[in-house]
């Protein structure tokens, strides 16, 4: 069965099936389209099912001839899933049921429109996570662009449209970038399958790796988003409507760590050694800054999105830490800022919808009136500063100890991280939670529906099955990173050679760089 | 004697021509446009290409010249009030740009004339052997490897008419015969 | 670490913790399902339940401590019991795995017994109060924390407990959430633990990346192995970050600030968490990690200097505080401040006989506290108090007991404790001799400050508004834990008589075989054993003093608050700064948070939307201008367009003929 | 010369002739359609009839290709049928779209058709022109009709302005083509492609350069390149929006296609002039449409931009030369060029098309601001516009993509890599103004009291429809084009 | 006639040279238009300096220039008819033929 495929495909032909409902029959659109994301949802467990996590190579492989590019380059269809993917790939298709009945309350307008986006943004996201042909891989991870301007730009805040340009350009020049570097890597290597340029560029000297690793890394790093090129993210959280905002967030710049990892590190190890330390510096700094951020915003939705930067800035470091625990680490706090801050955003969605404002300033002491609400937002907030037996502390953990192997200053410095998370999130509960009630209007607001307690509790559990028991998921990563770390310590061999052999002439390495 | 000829009608063609870019009155313009024509097709003459030297004269002169003639006519462009109308001769605003431009042309021209080395011929550029004119070359190469471009001429002279036609009818008027007009005669 | 580890297979030490993670589920359920149910739904019937589940849960876990306490005692090795694997991280497993050798199983006793007293009290003390079940909840999951911060065998496990503490405490001085300062309070809370909680971890991944391993044990053999010869640097500096971590959770200076306002929970929490259990988390650390400490020299000294240090400053914070809380609070920081005193100069078992007899009488002297308070209608104030005696003769009785055994009356369990660590301190001879005089000044501090307090709420006349409260005594829901513990902080002595007693040293023998290979680590550097005459003229200056003060305190406050606002008057400037810790609080909020909070709001809108996304839409803005001009230049204009067109073909002649040349 | 000669001559280039003879058939049927009364009804078939027979005719060019016909002159070869079938799709888009656009020149749609179809005549002789003289003639077959199309609403102000702008400036061009083509000569003492390339001494010679320079400078005039680019916004905008759509595919296609021939015979040190042109170009080209309120214009200023990607492919062509991977990267010119610039005829054709569309309802309707919530009450016409700019802007899964891809990649190959990173930087701009159309389109609401844009156009909705299947076609299945062509 | 081929370039340029003046200085359509056909004219002095120059190298006539020039001239008729056939188009709108009366357009952008 071809298991891959239909994962990608359930929601795209899904998506055609939508369109094909008349507009006015809401219900139906719902109930068919989120029948077709739980669908895709089982899929997604047969994967998680079926995947070896003693393979260390891609599997579930299909692959078939697509087109051919001038130059004698077979552009084929091919997908397959590895350690690397096979947490995002279930990932994805577990929130994405979630997401769409948390829409169903807050998107009214325009629905079918908006169902058929958010099933294309999922079978493109799939697409990006089980591509391993990197034109079919660059098809997706554009694709996957497209829907998210729309949802942002038609069901958005008031800034909506100034955020959408933001977001696309950005996001966009990043990947243009990353076009001319896969265009050079692929003509340089001759084939366009993922694993065999992963070989190939593994064997290039330094001055071919750092050219094509720049090229990738910039357009991740924007993904990312790492720290200069960050403005596009607050922006575009706090404009999209919940569902966009929680894929954003759960999926949507995972992207970006994934794309570092196969694309910048296990690909390009060299270069990526090279490259560690302003990698962590980024990313610590973006630890810090992101808490600064949040720290100064009175929007809540702008807080948990500057706390994104934040989150982010860890897995970045635990990645470029290039150690075993920080690799880890890093794909798993990917799978867990997924949710938890997936989490937050559903419930400031939630909040929203009963009161309309999304500033600190307009709430106060609605423990009280929303038990349920506060309970939920508490044990999110808990989830996202890591607290342990949740399950950001694992990864948070781990990409710490990783990191600390490789740079204890820079782990010393991301650590306060762990205190400016408690800082910026108890603060936001406490204006949001504590207190008397000072608006009237909050004196009524509803507590959770049976529907909301729904899509949350999963999310929940399954921090807490994480944060318990993280070994199923990490083992199922392990035997693909070893091959990087295989990879990363033939690299590092080759350097300490390359710096021995070019000391004679004046340190080298630094300005081969 | 030939020579001094070619200096003389080469001087006639450029004072001419001067004359068409400075003459106030457009009639004028057209007199003088017909002097550097005349002057050209001396020269062609005197080059050795008779038969280009007529339709020099019979095309320019009697088809094009008159076409502009009639043009000018039909829109009163020689008269005073025409003239006053149309605020002076020269584009003032440009005029600096403008001779700088022509003058920088003329200048890379000039420069990649004397920079260049044509290979000057032994027995001087004298008529070759085998007739006076390159007719016959002329005719087997537009019927022979030019015979495309030569029916595309035709082609673009019947498309030209169309256009023309369309161009110059008034509107609303439909008629459904294509006559020909002295736009596509002067073809 | 020669005591091997016997079974591995036993699961039963998990039901320790688990016991109580499973009454906080329930009622944590119980409080949830209550939260469906219509607001006239009957709560009364839910309510008891909630606390039964959460004392049966606890005398659950009491009985398995004592299981295990009995196991050892028996002879048996240290009990190991892995579950599973939690963390691979690739170059070692964190695996949850717990232990129960001669420390931990005091511990669990001390916090399984304290805590079951607290939940039978707090059956009593918060009824009526609309997150019944939801307190139950909290104090379970609080306790189970706390014994996984003890059982666990390896740092990552005690990390677990230790955040979860954090958690918590976090939870439970906010529990009144709707006074929005202790709200604040409980963020206080949790960030300063966190700056700790940060620093600890740190610590671990220093250990982590030197030593490879996590596990005490591991730990343990490796450091005092590594401290024979020249003991490398970075042991010391984990071994000063993983302090920093017991700074934070035990309230020592610089980090002490959160625990005087977490007086803003309920007071049993006040007993449970912030005097007898969590905050003695960061001596239990020290002491379990005891070799990785006594190869660190210098580390162990600042130990002993801060310890003094906050021995002596929030004991003279203590002296000017109104609050009957507050006073307990400081005196917690200052009595925690002894017990880093008594690690600092290398008293490990010493630490742990003060911590186990301050959780009996400051437990007793919160919830003896506690009842007044109930009985006071929630006056905390203790110049609107006085002359309870008569009302409430129980929590006199009680209360005097531990005020007794906190101040170090002799014979009281307090007592021994204290002295020993001073003979200790005072055996240490050089730098020691310095923490001993601070330990020894502080003492008298304590004694002040403690029948002080005794004399403004029990003795002296009434000066409470009679037509407004009527000071009743609790009910024997909370006074029958009040006399157990009164029992426990009278006798606890006998835990630790003295050498000169010649009586066996039972907590010192006990913990042998723990604090062993730290003792041996610094055998080297100090043996400090008194003759039997010191030790004596010692016992008697700390008996004397503590009398002394004592009395006086307990005669000039008797009158009422004369000699207080006669301090006051005279001093207004050091009563406020001294009543407010010396004023570092405040110095915090100027220098520390104020700051972070400008420049997060400096960063967030001058740097990053003025700089960062003004470049961005700058970027932007100027490609409009440019798109602007650019196309301004398609005007129409033909004469422009020639003179463009002409000139460009110039130009790419020019440039032409140039490559050609 | 005898007869028998003559004969061979003609007769072997029968296969490579026959698009340009089913186009003039088709010219003189029109004519004859037109002034015959009983025929007048089947004038609207020929057009199809004879831009079907001639892309047949080019179909079979590319199966079995002639070579070089009537005596060098003309180059019958796949290339010159691959820019033939995007000749005819032009011409064919801009047929469809003519059908009910005008209103007042409706009579006059004979001699639109017959001018019309002589476009495409004048564009095949230049893509395949292997003599400059065959390509001159090619040129006026070209912009002759044009500059009559571009002024054939005569009764519009901007129409006639366009068609006079357009011709003034074209003629100047011409007159800078030949001056150029007169120098070579002189230096080279050949007009032929082939004969110039066996004289590339000649052509350094200053003269001979100053004689390239204008010559390539006519043809970048023609493309629009910049500083060539002027009259692009002004005479995309003022014509006939099928003429425009004509011009911007055709024209474009036309004048690459000859670029690309010449490409060889340019000394490889042009090629980064060139390349520099051709970003700066893509630059330019974006940067000035992102101000357009004016949808043509927007589309003008946009093919400006696309005009330089495709320079940067010429460039790249241009730099290979005397390498030893000239062949390749002059291949994979070619094949860039043709995909892109069929892409960018079936996005920009289909684009304009719904323009049109749009604009019977109103002249004002080529404003951007009366499409506003254009999505809410015409999706289809939404949707497809929205198609069409996203394959303009090269998004994946359309065929710009693959346009775009083969463009870097071409650029990438002859070692252009920087120039390649600023293109593609510089192609962030256009997303920014494309967006704002879709944005306008779907984000914002429509007010209420506009009426619903009319549907009863079957022949537009087709091709516009036809045109969203290609640009698809291209992005996910380009198989079937890439294919045969390569 | 012995003129060196220079001396007909250089009287090609500047007949070139002034037609290029002619157009960019003019504001009259039709003297414009007059204009272009000078600098066609100057063209195909070029043509056939070219022609003279090589027939003289080769010693035989050669044909493609004078071929060119017969089709410039013929082009050349073309183009003036289409440039008045405009040029009245326009008169007949705006009752002017000059090229300062062509409406400016790209005004709308500024709006933006």
């Amino acid at each position: 069965m071809p298991l891959l495929t239909l994962i990608v495909f359930t929601p795209l032909i899904g998506a055609i099936l939508i369109a094909l409902v008349p507009v006015r029959e809401v219900r139906v659109l719902r109930g068919v389209s989120f029948g077709i994301t739980l669908l895709t949802a089982l899929l997604g467990f047969l994967v998680w099912q079926e995947f070896d996590p003693n393979q260390a190579a891609f599997q579930l492989t299909e692959s078939r001839p697509w087109f051919e590019l001038p130059g004698a380059l077979a552009v084929n269809y091919s997908l397959g899933i590895d350690g690397i993917s096979i947490l995002l790939v279930s990932l994805t298709a577990f929130l994405m049921p979630l997401v769409l009945v948390s829409a169903s309350q807050s998107i009214t307008t325009r629905v079918r429109e908006f169902l058929v986006w958010l099933l294309i943004m999922e079978a493109g996201m799939l697409g990006v996570f089980l591509a391993t042909d990197i034109f079919l891989f660059y098809v997706f991870w554009e694709v996957s662009l497209v829907p998210l301007y729309f949802m942002l730009g038609i069901w958005g805040g008031e800034r909506r449209l100034y955020a959408t340009l933001k977001f696309f350009l950005f996001t966009l020049a990043g990947s243009l970038v990353m076009l001319v570097g896969v265009i050079a890597l692929v003509y340089l290597s001759g084939t366009l399958d993922i694993a065999a340029l992963t070989q190939w560029a593994g064997t290039q000297p330094l001055e071919v790796q750092g050219w094509l690793f720049a090229a990738f890394a910039l357009a991740f790093a924007i993904k990312v988003p790492l720290l200069p090129f960050h403005t596009w993210l607050p922006d575009a959280h706090t404009e999209a409507p919940t569902a966009g905002s929680v894929i954003l967030a759960g999926v949507l710049l995972k992207m970006g760590t994934y794309g570092l990892l196969r694309f910048g590190i296990a690909m390009f190890p060299l270069a990526a050694l090279e490259a560690s330390t302003l990698f962590m510096i980024l990313g610590a700094l973006g630890i810090i800054y992101g808490a600064f951020l949040a720290m100064a915003q009175t929007d809540v939705k702008r807080l948990i999105a500057c706390s994104s930067v934040s989150h982010l800035g860890f897995v970045v470091l635990g990645m470029f830490a290039l150690t075993g625990a920080g690799l880890r680490g890093s794909v798993l706090q990917m799978v867990n800022h997924g949710l938890s801050t997936g989490l937050l955003f559903l419930l400031i969605g939630m909040i929203y919808e009963r009161r309309h404002s999304r500033e600190l300033a307009d709430y106060g002491g609605i423990a009280k009136v929303m038990p349920l609400f506060a309970f939920f937002f508490v044990f999110s907030v808990l989830s996202s500063v890591g607290l342990p037996g949740l399950n950001g502390f694992v990864g948070e953990w781990l990409i710490l100890l990783g990191a600390f192997e490789a740079s204890p200053v820079l782990t010393a410095v991301s650590v306060t991280g762990v205190i400016f998370g408690a800082v910026y999130l108890l603060r936001a509960t406490r204006l949001m939670l504590f207190g008397e009630i000072t608006h009237t209007e909050n004196k009524t607001l509803s507590d959770l529906t049976p529907r909301e307690l729904g899509v949350l509790t999963p999310i929940c559990l399954l921090c807490l099955v994480i944060g318990v028991m993280p070994g199923p998921f990490i083992q199922r990563t392990e035997a693909s990173l070893a091959v990087i770390e295989q990879r990363l310590d033939a690299a590092r061999d080759q350097q300490a050679a390359r710096v021995e052999l070019d000391l004679p002439d004046d340190q080298k390495p630094e300005s081969a760089r | 004697m030939v020579d001094l000829l070619f200096y003389v009608a080469a001087a006639v063609s450029v004072l001419c021509a001067l004359g068409v870019v400075v003459s106030a009155n457009p009639v004028q313009s057209v007199m003088m446009l017909l002097g550097s024509f005349t002057g050209i097709a001396l020269i062609y003459l005197l080059a050795g290409f008779q038969f280009l030297a007529a339709i020099q004269i019979l095309v320019y002169g009697g088809a094009i010249m008159v076409l502009f003639l009639f043009v000018v006519m039909l829109l009163n462009q020689g008269d005073p009030v025409a003239l006053a109308r149309e605020q002076g001769v020269l584009h003032k605003e440009q005029l600096a740009g403008g001779l700088a431009v022509a003058g920088s042309a003329l200048a890379v021209l000039l420069v990649a004339v004397a920079r260049t080395d044509l290979p000057r011929p032994i027995f001087g550029y004298l008529w070759p052997e085998g007739g006076l004119d390159p007719l016959l070359g002329m005719a087997q190469a537009m019927f022979g490897p030019y015979v495309l471009a030569f029916e595309g001429a035709s082609v673009l002279l019947l498309a030209t008419a169309v256009g023309v036609m369309t161009l110059a009818k008034r509107q609303r008027n439909k008629p459904v015969a294509a006559a020909s007009t002295s736009e596509e005669a002067s073809a | 670490m020669d005591t091997t580890i016997a079974e591995t297979g036993q699961l039963w030490p998990w039901l320790i913790p688990g016991l109580p993670l499973m009454g906080a589920l329930l009622t944590g359920a119980m409080h949830l399902a209550g939260l469906r149910r219509p607001k006239n739904d009957d709560k009364a019937t839910s309510k008891p339940l909630a606390a039964n589940i959460a004392i049966l849960a606890m005398a659950a876990a009491f009985a398995f401590s004592i299981k295990g306490f009995l196991a050892l005692r028996g002879g048996e090795a240290n009990i190991l019991s892995t579950s599973y694997d939690w963390i691979p991280t690739g170059d070692f497993t964190v695996s949850w795995s717990l232990m129960i050798d001669h420390l931990s199983s005091l511990m669990t006793l001390v916090v399984t017994g304290v805590g079951l007293l607290i939940h039978i009290y707090a059956a009593g003390y918060m009824k009526g109060d609309t997150g019944y079940a939801k307190f139950f909840a909290y104090l379970n999951l609080f306790v189970a924390m706390m014994l996984m911060l003890v059982l666990s065998d390896n740092m990552v496990g005690t990390f677990v407990g230790w955040e979860g503490v954090g958690l918590c405490s976090y939870l439970l001085i906010g529990f009144w959430y709707k006074d929005s300062w202790r709200a604040e309070a409980a963020q206080k809370a949790f960030v300063v633990n966190r700056i700790g909680d940060a620093a600890f971890l740190l610590g671990m991944f220093i250990l982590a990346t030197t030593l490879g391993s996590l596990d005490y044990s591991a730990i343990n053999s490796e450091a005092s192995l590594l401290a024979k010869p020249e003991l490398p640097w970075k042991l010391s500096l984990a071994a000063l970050l993983l302090f920093g971590g017991a700074c934070g959770k035990s309230a020592q200076i610089p980090l002490f600030v959160w625990l005087p306002d977490a007086m803003a929970g309920p007071t049993p929490v006040s007993a449970l968490i912030h005097a007898a259990t969590m905050v003695t988390s960061g001596v239990y650390l020290v002491v379990r990690l005891n070799p990785l400490f006594a190869a660190a020299p210098l580390v162990l000294t600042l130990i002993g200097a801060i310890g003094a240090a906050t021995a002596f400053v929030a004991g003279t914070s203590a002296l000017r505080q109104r609050d009957l809380k507050g006073v307990l609070a400081y005196s917690t920081v200052s009595q925690l401040g002894y017990m880093f005193l008594a690690l600092g100069v290398g008293a490990f078992s010493s630490a742990i006989f003060h911590l186990v007899t301050h959780a009996f009488f400051k437990a007793l002297l919160f919830l003896a506290a506690g009842s007044v308070i109930h009985g006071m209608n929630k006056e905390q104030d203790m110049h609107k108090m006085g002359g309870l005696k008569a009302h409430m003769p129980k929590t006199c009785l009680t209360f005097i007991a531990g005020a007794a055994a906190l101040s170090g009356l002799p014979l009281m369990s307090g007592f021994f404790s204290k002295d020993e660590i001073l003979a200790q301190a005072f055996a240490g001879g050089g730098v020691s001799l310095i923490l001993w005089a601070v330990g020894l000044v502080t003492a008298a501090i304590t004694a002040t400050y403690t029948w002080r307090m005794v004399a403004l709420v029990f003795f002296g006349k009434e000066r409470f508004d009679k037509q407004a409260v009527h000071p009743h005594e609790s009910g024997a829901l909370m006074t029958t834990p009040l006399f157990v513990l009164a029992l426990l902080s009278v006798g606890g002595g006998i835990l630790g008589l003295p050498i000169v007693f010649h009586a066996p040293h039972i907590l010192g023998e006990w913990l042998a075989p723990v604090v062993e290979p730290g003792q041996a680590i610094l055998a080297a550097a100090h043996n400090g054993h008194l003759s039997h005459l010191t030790e004596w003229i010692l016992l008697g200056v700390g008996a004397m003093i503590a009398l002394g003060c004592a009395h006086l305190a307990f005669h000039a406050h008797r009158q009422g608050t004369q000699s207080d606002l006669a301090f006051e008057t005279k001093h207004p400037e050091l009563a406020l700064s001294l009543s407010n810790a010396w004023g570092i609080d405040r110095a915090y909020q100027v220098m520390l948070v104020q700051p972070v909070m400008t420049a997060a709001s400096a960063i967030s809108t001058l740097f990053d939307l003025a700089l960062i996304d003004g470049a961005v839409n700058g970027l932007g803005r100027f490609a409009q201008r440019l798109g602007q001009r650019v196309s301004r230049q398609a005007s129409g204009h033909l004469g422009a367009y020639g003179l463009t067109i002409g000139g460009a073909a110039c130009a790419l002649a020019a440039i032409w003929m140039w490559i050609g040349a | 010369m005898s007869f028998e000669s003559l004969q061979d001559l003609y007769l072997g280039a029968g296969p490579a002739l026959a698009p340009l003879l089913w186009l003039t058939g088709g010219l003189l049927a029109v004519l004859i359609a037109e002034i015959t009364p009983g025929l007048t009804r089947l004038r609207p078939a020929v057009v199809p009839a004879a831009l079907l027979g001639a892309a047949w005719s080019a179909g079979q060019l590319i199966a079995e290709p002639s070579g070089l016909v009537l005596g060098g002159t003309f180059m019958g070869d796949s290339q010159t049928g691959a820019f033939t079938l995007i000749f005819l799709g032009a011409t064919l888009l801009a047929w469809g779209q003519a059908r009910h656009y005008y209103g007042q020149e409706e009579p006059f749609l004979g001699e639109h058709d017959a001018l019309l179809i002589t476009a495409p005549i004048g564009m095949i002789l230049m893509a395949g022109a292997q003599d400059l003289i065959v390509f001159f003639i090619g040129l006026e077959l070209l912009s002759i009709p044009l500059y009559c199309l571009a002024a054939f609403r005569r009764t519009r102000d901007d129409s006639v302005e366009a068609g006079l702008r357009y011709f003034i400036l074209g003629a100047f061009g011409v007159t800078l083509f030949l001056m150029g083509a007169g120098l070579v000569y002189t230096t080279a003492g050949t007009l032929n492609i082939e004969g110039l390339g066996d004289a590339l001494v000649a052509l350094t010679t200053p003269l001979g350069s100053v004689g390239m320079a204008l010559i390539l400078a006519s043809l970048l005039f023609k493309a629009g390149v910049a500083p060539f680019h002027l009259w692009v916004p002004d005479v995309y905008q003022g014509s006939p929006t099928p003429i425009t759509t004509l011009m911007a595919t055709g024209t474009k296609a036309a004048a690459f296609a000859f670029l690309l021939r010449l490409a060889p015979i340019l000394p490889s040190e042009a090629g980064l002039p060139l390349g520099i042109i051709g970003v700066a170009t893509l630059a330019l080209g974006n940067l000035g449409a992102l101000v357009q309120t004016d949808l043509k214009r927007l589309l003008a200023w946009s093919g400006i931009a696309h005009a330089g990607l495709l320079l940067l492919v010429i460039s790249a062509a241009v730099s290979a030369a005397g390498t030893n991977q000239q062949a390749e990267i002059l291949n994979a010119a070619t094949s860039a060029l043709l995909l892109y610039l069929l892409a960018y005829a079936f996005a920009a054709g289909g684009a304009l098309g719904l323009v049109a569309w749009m604009e019977a309802d109103g002249e004002d309707h080529t404003q951007l601001s009366r499409w506003q919530g254009l999505g809410s009450v015409r999706p289809g016409v939404a949707a497809g516009m929205t198609l069409f700019l996203l394959s303009l802007g090269g998004i994946p899964a359309t065929g710009g993509f693959l346009g775009k891809w083969l463009a870097f990649s071409t650029a990438v190959r002859a070692d252009m890599l920087p120039l390649a990173v600023l293109g593609a930087l510089t192609s962030v701009i256009a997303l920014g103004y494309y967006l704002r159309v879709i944005i306008t389109m779907w984000m914002k609401p429509r007010p209420e009291s506009w009426a619903i844009p009319s549907m009863n156009r079957p022949l537009a909705a087709f091709l516009a429809g036809f045109c969203a299947a290609m640009v698809l076609a291209l992005g996910l299945i380009p198989g079937f084009v890439l294919g045969p062509l390569f | 006639m012995n003129v060196p081929t220079e001396h007909l370039l250089i009287l090609s340029a500047i007949l070139f040279a002034i037609g290029m003046g002619g157009f960019l200085l003019r504001r009259n359509m039709i003297v414009v238009l007059m204009s272009i056909e000078l600098m066609l004219n100057a063209a195909n002095l070029a043509f056939l300096a070219g022609a003279r120059q090589h027939a003289a190298l080769a010693g035989h006539w050669v044909a493609e220039g004078p071929v060119m020039v017969t089709f410039v001239i013929a082009v050349a008729a073309v183009e003036a008819a289409v440039g008045l056939a405009l040029v009245i188009a326009f008169y007949r709108r705006k009752q002017t033929v000059s090229l300062d009366r062509l409406s400016p357009t790209g005004a709308a952008s500024k709006a933006n």
